[in-house]
């Protein structure tokens, strides 16, 4: 046996950012006595630091190392660069949050930290194992963040519940997998696509493989049917935590659809893209209707997310390059949009009160008209209501599904968006028609959050206006 | 000779238990994590048994890294009942029912 | 001599931009909040006066174009430009625009600079949606009208207001989006969304009807038609005046516009099929909506309906066009049709813009908008009653006012396709003057029964410019309609070309 | 090769049978005179109080996590041992950048005070 | 020998029955001996400690008391076994099986004499390792069968000793594994041949250590028998149990002993290899004695450092037991797992070649 050392460039990001990690890890339970931000600012760094080595080595064609098992191409540079933005957000926010709710703690970085490495490995995933270990190494993370606060008997519960599913979600995954490889005898995605297209590997095998593997995604993405632990978890956790729960990961969980099913299987089109069709629609539908019956902004949130989720898999149906860039676009456009809404829950809630019901939104712009009118803007954006970006996240994959021959899907995606922006007015209701039933003004937690807020929701306008770029990169990029 | 269809069947059969184990069971939810790890020996059954009749042993290296990410797994998932249990004094599956509507 | 600045661009982004400066600059300040907005809004009045001035009459095609790309992936395009069909509009947008800010001067006491950065914004965003050459940019005028219109209704209206905005939000959020599917299918078969392409794009006959419906289903929501009619009652009587009058002159008009630039052109063959669809829903407004609003007792419901009732005869005219040619083989009647829909459609932008602030008057005064809790207000108001008069001939159809002009032509016109739907359509020349003359009626004549109206005070300097303006506007298009139609003239004979093209 | 394992199984089945065995032998032997008071669990004399599956010290469970990770790291470096030759001085540095890890997770639990027990 | 048996008996029987009968054959005489040595160790044990604490010990029974363990044997069995009347019987029966199968099982593999082994299969240290894994389910189930509450605190601290010391051991294993490159156990003492200096004593010096402890830790002796520790939780995780059940706890203790005895000399002793190998004179002198009393003699003498420490040391504090496996043994075997992959890339010392 002999070993050939493998290139470690291609991987330094992940190096440097696992490096880092572990020694803010073991320096937060040394400095976090005296300095109480230190932790939070170190995370920052080592998120810029991320995004710059991504940045510098920015690449524009598929570099492969470690032996095939991990691959590096402009997809996975966007996709990466997204993350860190949008994870600097997600701890800014969450930073005041967890100084307001008194559990500020180092752990809830460096988890987020070792959250985003794991996201970053399964983004450059190129076989089944580092994809599984990308996996784990965010989901465990996720998992003890959820249930970090040790006395909150809700969160923890989330954090169980997420647990379980998660765990079965993995289970069925692997399961998935085992059959992958038992048909095609190999786990490097590559390879894979072209021993299905030579047609060699057995084809029941396989057919039930792409099934589980369906199934795992569906769960890890929180599409119907394989939906009911989203809006528990969102609602339980921890804004802060929910606020990372509900967008960075989402972007992993993309890549890590578009590599199982697009990368490795696209031989298996006609297996998977039915099951995705039903899934897709069964999510825009019960996404849309249930989430009206919500109170909880949270919960509301989350059902939206399903929501989300089946527009999503309409780029997956187009099953064309075009198709996923749709979808990439779509999915960066709803993180942006998820630090927005979520952060915006952060912003609002103080020590001892969530501010995430519906009601509590009541008579926002009598008191704080500017923040009201950037939950205005999350919102209409959400409902994919021009001229915010999310409109276009919406019609460029219903644009795709169309070009794939499935206008009557389009159809369905379009009326559930009609329903799905009856909750968001909901909210825009109540703020702006409703009084408010808390007495006393609305403070805002800190200029930071302030800017942070509007900065984000003035991104939503300003892609809005100008989407072209932001397509253009995940059209190329693909 | 042990055909490779025996050894899927049984992989199958695990992952019915297990199945059965996290759907069916109202009562304890110890015996969630014990069938979760009995899906993962499913997963791993099947591996080894493709590994071995395709005489490649990247199946049996995916069985390594699943052994250890299971471990770790359960360490959180019994950190978190742990949790559960302090806040709850239950661990029944029934009375984790806080977050509903 | 052609502009030298991008006028359609500046139509649309300095009312938007000065919305927005209204909403930081008159945060704590009425008084920079109204005269910025009226500043703003008179302003784009004035630079919207060379569009009509440089007009080129001769032609059909786009002028003061402008085109840049917007999403190159997609060949969506910042493409503006305007017609015979649409530079009207756009003069009666930034009209009604400064009306509209200056109705609004002392009736609005709550958060006023975001009442009117919102008209701001609206008036922007509508010239936006007439101009728009493709269909994209279009779409997203038309549906970021709806929030600016959301937060008006909700916010400053009625009691109901909430379930009025609502309603009226996910009605036209549903029209619309089958709509947004049907684009996406063109530029599916096309690559492009230029609506002066989808104009050539030959498409099969199944595709064409699935397009018109989708198209039919948006339009006439906005429009809005006998069905899908029951959002604007609503939103009618809860809106703040100037919402009404925004609705009912310029968003009512948006769904005629629709026809004329999309359906039309574009599914010729569909049109011709399915045109006694709209002719039968059209007579149905014209007739049935009209014997409603007899029955109605709140004045701002009465005119709604009336307005249901007058964009009856816009539909009406604008799908005559299929039976005349059927029967006589000829467009001329098909022309006089389809011109008096267009002039239907400005005039009664202004009447009931008219109607509507009239109404706001009475409703700033008293507070009601009960047609039992007014009688004689002549006695007490007689300059107002002299304007409130003279709008209501107008939308009876007097001739002399510009009512007269656009029913006449489109009565005219479907005399010539059918007999019976002339007769239908000339049915509302009577119930028209029933409701409308019963109304002031009871309003404005009889005796003063009422203390309430006992002390009701006169016009005031400022009411007096607008309403002057208004009934100048309509007598003069009812008398001296020509210019109007001139403009129209060349693009009214192109689209019809457009409509009876078969595309098969 | 698993021919090997068949003497293990019967030490196996020996070793049950050296536990079967002299246990039943004094079940033969002696005496069988169960009363309450015998039969009671030991208590120091007083009557049981409650259920003897108590809530006990988290600290248990503490270290049985903290095992279960341990000891798959030496799941890990016993193949690694052996194979230690042929993997030269690449597998020396993956394994110490495996143990690395494995000790910033150490150093971690131990200023956190997962170590300590009292 | 036992081939020539085999041979003999597949004359009339079945090939497999033979075979199978050859093993048994085997084990007992394995496991015969060593059950011999456990009972008197027992009686050693009380021998020692006594002298030390200058008394006699056991005197009675047969001359100089050597018949002691015997009488020990037939009291158990004669007494009562008592079934707590809130017991789970049939836990309560697995316990002490539980607790001697693996002690008994995991003799399969060690080899006493170069080629004496029943088995030499390639993962004989992993098998140990697991075998003997296996002994904490019995403090476990003895534990909980019990339903009582010293019972209960027994197993649960046994328990959590026990895994935290296993941690430790398997590190120190990993040491020697290293250098060994195998996980044959006759291997691993052929490797050390060539003299003392060849042991892998010296260059793990610190791991012989931790194995050691551990290996106190493991079997619950002294100073790590807070399980049982009389003062607090009276006999900790067998107090229920009485007569012959509790003799098989007692017979799996020491069977662990022995088994602990034999790894650590296998492992770091040099097995049956001669001190003296290398030396000129000495070689020759002591060539004659046979390999098995080499290993003997160093079983021997580690069985009587296990009494000795039983006799001087006090018992730990169950926290100074925790912080001792955790904070001591556990740092110090990764340090060392660093310090042999430092050893292996410089070619350190006789032991890598």
């Amino acid at each position: 046996m002999n070993f050939v050392i493998p290139s470690f460039a291609p991987a330094i990001p992940e190096i440097t950012l696992l490096i880092l990690a572990s020694l803010i890890l073991v320096a937060d339970t040394f400095w976090s006595k005296r300095f109480q931000n230190a932790t939070y600012y170190a995370t920052q760094a080592s998120l810029l630091v991320a995004g710059y080595l991504v940045l510098s080595s920015f690449s524009v064609e598929q570099v492969f190392t470690f032996n095939d098992s991990f691959v590096r191409d402009s997809f996975a540079d966007v996709l990466k660069l997204f993350t860190v933005a949008i994870s600097l957000g997600i701890f800014l926010f969450a930073r005041e949050y967890l100084a307001q709710h008194r559990f500020m703690s180092g752990e809830f970085f460096v988890l987020g930290l070792f959250g985003v490495l794991g996201m970053f490995v399964m983004i450059s995933a190129n076989n089944f194992i580092t994809m599984y270990l990308g996996l784990e190494i965010m989901s465990l993370a996720m998992y003890a963040m959820i249930a970090l606060r040790k006395y909150d008997g809700v969160a923890v519960e989330a954090g169980m519940k997420y647990f379980v599913l998660g765990a079965l979600a993995t289970g069925m995954l692997l399961y998935g997998f085992s059959m992958i490889y038992g048909a095609t005898g190999t786990i490097t995605f590559p390879e894979m696509k072209a021993v299905i297209a030579s047609g060699k590997a057995d084809g029941i095998v396989l057919a039930f493989g792409v099934v589980f593997v369906v199934i795992g995604l569906a769960f890890k993405m929180g599409a119907v049917p394989f939906h009911m632990w989203m809006p528990d978890v969102y609602h339980g956790s921890p804004t802060a935590v929910t606020l990372y729960l509900g967008t960075a990961p989402k972007l992993a969980g993309f890549a890590m659809v578009y590599r199982l099913l697009y990368e490795a299987m696209p031989g298996l089109v006609g297996d998977w893209q039915q099951l995705i069709i039903i899934i897709s629609i069964l999510s825009m539908v019960i996404g849309s209707i249930v989430a009206i019956a919500q109170d909880n902004l949270k919960r509301m949130l989350a059902y939206s997310g399903i929501g989300h989720v089946g527009f999503l898999l309409l780029g997956v149906i187009a099953a064309t390059d075009d198709g996923f860039s749709a979808a990439m676009f779509f999915i960066i456009v709803y993180a942006i949009t998820g630090v927005a809404g979520f952060g915006m829950i952060t912003a609002l809630s103080r020590t001892g009160f969530e501010f995430d019901r519906v009601s509590d939104f009541k008579g926002l712009n009598a008191k704080n008209p500017w923040l009201a009118l950037m939950m205005l803007i999350v919102m209409f954006s959400m409902a994919g209501i021009p001229p915010f970006v999310g409109f276009w996240a919406k019609i460029v994959v219903i644009e795709e599904v169309v070009k794939a021959g499935f206008t009557w899907i389009a159809v369905i995606a379009v009326i559930t968006a009609v329903i799905s922006a009856f909750y968001y007015l909901r909210v825009v209701k109540s703020m702006y028609f409703d009084k408010s039933e808390i007495q006393g003004p609305v403070e805002i937690i800190s200029p930071a959050l302030h800017w942070g807020v509007s900065f984000v929701a003035i991104l939503l306008l300003a892609l809005g206006l100008l989407p072209g770029s932001l397509i253009d990169l995940c059209y190329l990029s693909i | 000779m042990i055909a490779l269809s025996d050894y899927l069947l049984f992989g199958a059969v695990l992952f019915m238990i297990s199945m059965a184990g996290i759907f069916l069971n109202r009562k304890n939810v110890i015996v969630l994590l014990m069938s979760i790890e009995l899906l993962l020996l499913a997963v791993n059954t099947n591996l080894v048994a493709f590994s071995h009749y395709l005489n490649d042993v990247t199946g049996q290296i995916f069985v390594f890294f699943i052994l250890t990410v299971a471990a770790a797994e359960a360490a959180i998932g019994l950190a978190i009942i742990v949790l559960v249990f302090r806040n709850r004094k239950s661990i029944n599956v029934d009375d984790l029912d806080s977050l509903k509507g | 001599m052609l502009t030298s600045y991008p006028i359609l661009s500046t139509l649309i982004w300095l009312p938007i931009i000065g919305g927005l400066l209204v909403l930081f600059a008159g945060r704590n300040n009425d008084t920079v909040a109204k005269w910025l907005s009226l500043i703003v809004a008179g302003l784009t009045f004035i630079l919207s006066i060379p569009l009509w001035a440089n007009f080129n009459y001769g032609t059909a095609e786009m002028q003061f174009v402008e085109q840049i790309p917007w999403i190159p992936m997609f060949n969506v395009q910042y493409y503006l430009g305007v017609d015979g069909l649409s530079m009207p509009l756009v003069l009666l947008t930034t009209f009604t625009q400064v009306l509209v800010i200056a109705s609004a001067w002392e009736c609005i006491k709550e958060r006023i600079e975001q009442y009117m950065g919102a008209f701001l914004i609206m008036g922007g965003i509508m010239v936006g949606v007439f101009t728009a050459l493709d269909s994209i940019l279009f779409y997203v005028f038309w549906e970021a009208l709806l929030i600016p219109m959301f937060i008006v209704i909700g916010k400053w209206g009625g009691p109901r207001r909430v379930y009025a905005t609502m309603k009226f939000f996910l009605y036209t959020f549903f029209g619309s989006v089958f709509m947004l599917v049907s684009f996406l299918y063109m530029y599916w078969q096309s690559g492009s969304f230029s609506i002066l392409d989808f104009h050539e794009l030959p498409l099969g006959m199944t595709a064409q009807i699935l397009i018109f419906l989708a198209f039919l289903i948006a339009f006439a929501v906005k429009i809005p038609m006998f069905p899908v009619h029951t959002w604007l009652p609503d939103a009618h009587v809860e809106a703040p005046t100037a919402g009404s009058v925004v609705l009912a002159a310029i968003m009512l008009k948006m769904g005629g516009y629709g026809f004329v630039r999309f359906s039309l052109p574009i599914t010729p063959d569909a049109s011709m099929q399915l045109d006694w669809l709209v002719i039968a829903l059209s007579l149905i407004a014209i007739v049935y909506i009209g014997i409603v609003a007899l029955v109605q007792s709140d004045m701002k419901k009465l005119v709604a309906y009336s307005s249901i009732s007058h964009m009856g005869f816009v539909t009406l005219g604008m799908f005559l066009v299929y039976d005349i040619v059927a029967s006589h083989g000829t467009m001329e009647g098909a022309q006089l049709g389809m011109e008096g829909a267009m002039v239907q459609m400005i005039s009664h932008g202004f009447i009931s813009g008219a109607m509507f602030l009239a109404i706001g008057v009475l409703y700033d005064r008293m507070h009601t908008r009960e047609i039992s809790a007014y009688s004689g207000v002549v006695n007490k108001m007689p300059w107002f009653v002299m304007f409130a008069v003279l709008f209501a001939m107008a939308n009876v159809g007097l001739p002399g006012t510009s009512g007269f002009v656009g029913e006449f032509m489109v009565i005219l016109s479907s005399f010539k396709a059918n007999v019976w739907y002339g007769t239908l359509a000339a049915l509302t020349l009577i119930i028209g003057a029933a409701y409308t003359l019963w109304m002031v009626k009871r309003v404005f004549f009889g005796p003063v029964t009422n203390e309430n109206v006992e002390g009701l005070q006169d016009l005031n300097k400022r009411e007096f410019a607008i309403m002057a303006t208004l009934a100048i506007a309509v007598v003069a298009l009812g008398v001296f309609p020509a210019p109007l139609m001139e403009v129209m003239h060349t693009s009214v004979e192109n689209l019809l070309v457009q409509a009876t093209t078969t595309k098969l | 090769m698993l021919e090997n394992y068949l003497p293990v199984l019967v030490f196996i089945v020996l070793g049950i049978l050296f536990g079967v065995g002299p246990i039943l032998v004094g079940y033969l032997l002696g005496p069988q005179k169960p009363d309450a008071e015998k039969n009671s669990p030991y208590e120091c004399g007083f009557e049981a109080f409650e259920d003897a599956r108590m809530k006990f010290d988290v600290r248990f469970y503490l270290v049985a996590i903290l095992f279960i990770i341990f000891d798959l790291e030496i799941a890990f470096l016993f193949p690694w041992a052996i194979v230690l030759e042929e993997v030269g001085t690449f597998g020396l540095l993956a394994m110490a950048a495996f143990l690395s890890l494995l000790v910033i997770g150490f150093i971690y639990e131990w200023k956190k005070g997962a170590l300590e027990w009292e | 020998m036992f081939d020539a048996i085999q041979a003999f008996l597949s004359g009339f029987l079945y090939e497999w029955l033979a075979i199978t009968i050859t093993l048994v054959l085997q084990a007992v005489a394995v496991i015969l001996p060593i059950m011999l040595v456990v009972a008197w160790l027992t009686y050693a044990e009380r021998k020692v400690i006594g002298y030390m604490q200058v008394r006699m010990g056991p005197n009675r029974v047969g001359p100089i008391g050597l018949l002691q363990p015997i009488a020990d044997a037939l009291k158990l069995m004669t007494k009562e076994v008592i079934f707590p009347a809130q017991s789970n019987k049939y836990l309560f029966i697995l316990a002490p099986i539980l607790a001697i199968a693996p002690a008994v099982a995991a003799y399969a593999v060690i080899p006493f004499s170069d080629g004496v082994v029943v088995t030499d299969i390639n993962a004989g240290v992993l098998y140990v390792l697991a075998v003997s894994s296996i002994l904490v389910y019995g403090t476990v189930v003895a534990g909980w069968a019990s339903n009582s509450k010293y019972a209960f605190l027994g197993a649960l601290r046994g328990s959590a000793q026990k895994i935290s010391y296993e941690i430790a051991m398997g590190f120190a294993l990993v040491t020697v594994l290293m250098i060994a490159g195998t996980m044959n156990l006759t291997e691993i003492v052929n490797n050390q041949q060539g003299g003392i200096l060849n042991w892998y004593l010296l260059p793990l010096l610190p791991m012989f250590f931790v194995y050691f402890i551990s290996g106190l830790a493991e079997t619950n002796r002294t100073p790590f028998d807070v399980i049982e520790g009389e003062a607090e939780i009276v006999a900790g995780f067998h107090v229920d149990y009485s007569g012959m059940t509790f003799g098989v706890f007692m017979l799996a203790e020491y069977a662990m002993m022995i088994l602990i005895s034999f790894m650590a000399s296998i492992m770091f002793l040099g097995g049956w290899l001669s001190p003296f190998e290398g030396i000129p004179l000495l070689e020759t002198l002591f060539s004659w004695v046979p390999q098995l009393a080499w290993l003997s003699i160093k079983v021997a003498l580690l069985l009587f450092v296990f009494l000795w420490l039983r006799a001087t040391f006090p018992r730990y504090r169950y926290d100074q037991l925790m912080r001792l496996g955790w904070k001591v043994l556990i740092p110090l075997t990764i340090v060392w797992v660093f310090v042999v992959g430092a050893m292996k890339y410089f070619d350190f010392g006789p032991w890598f070649n």
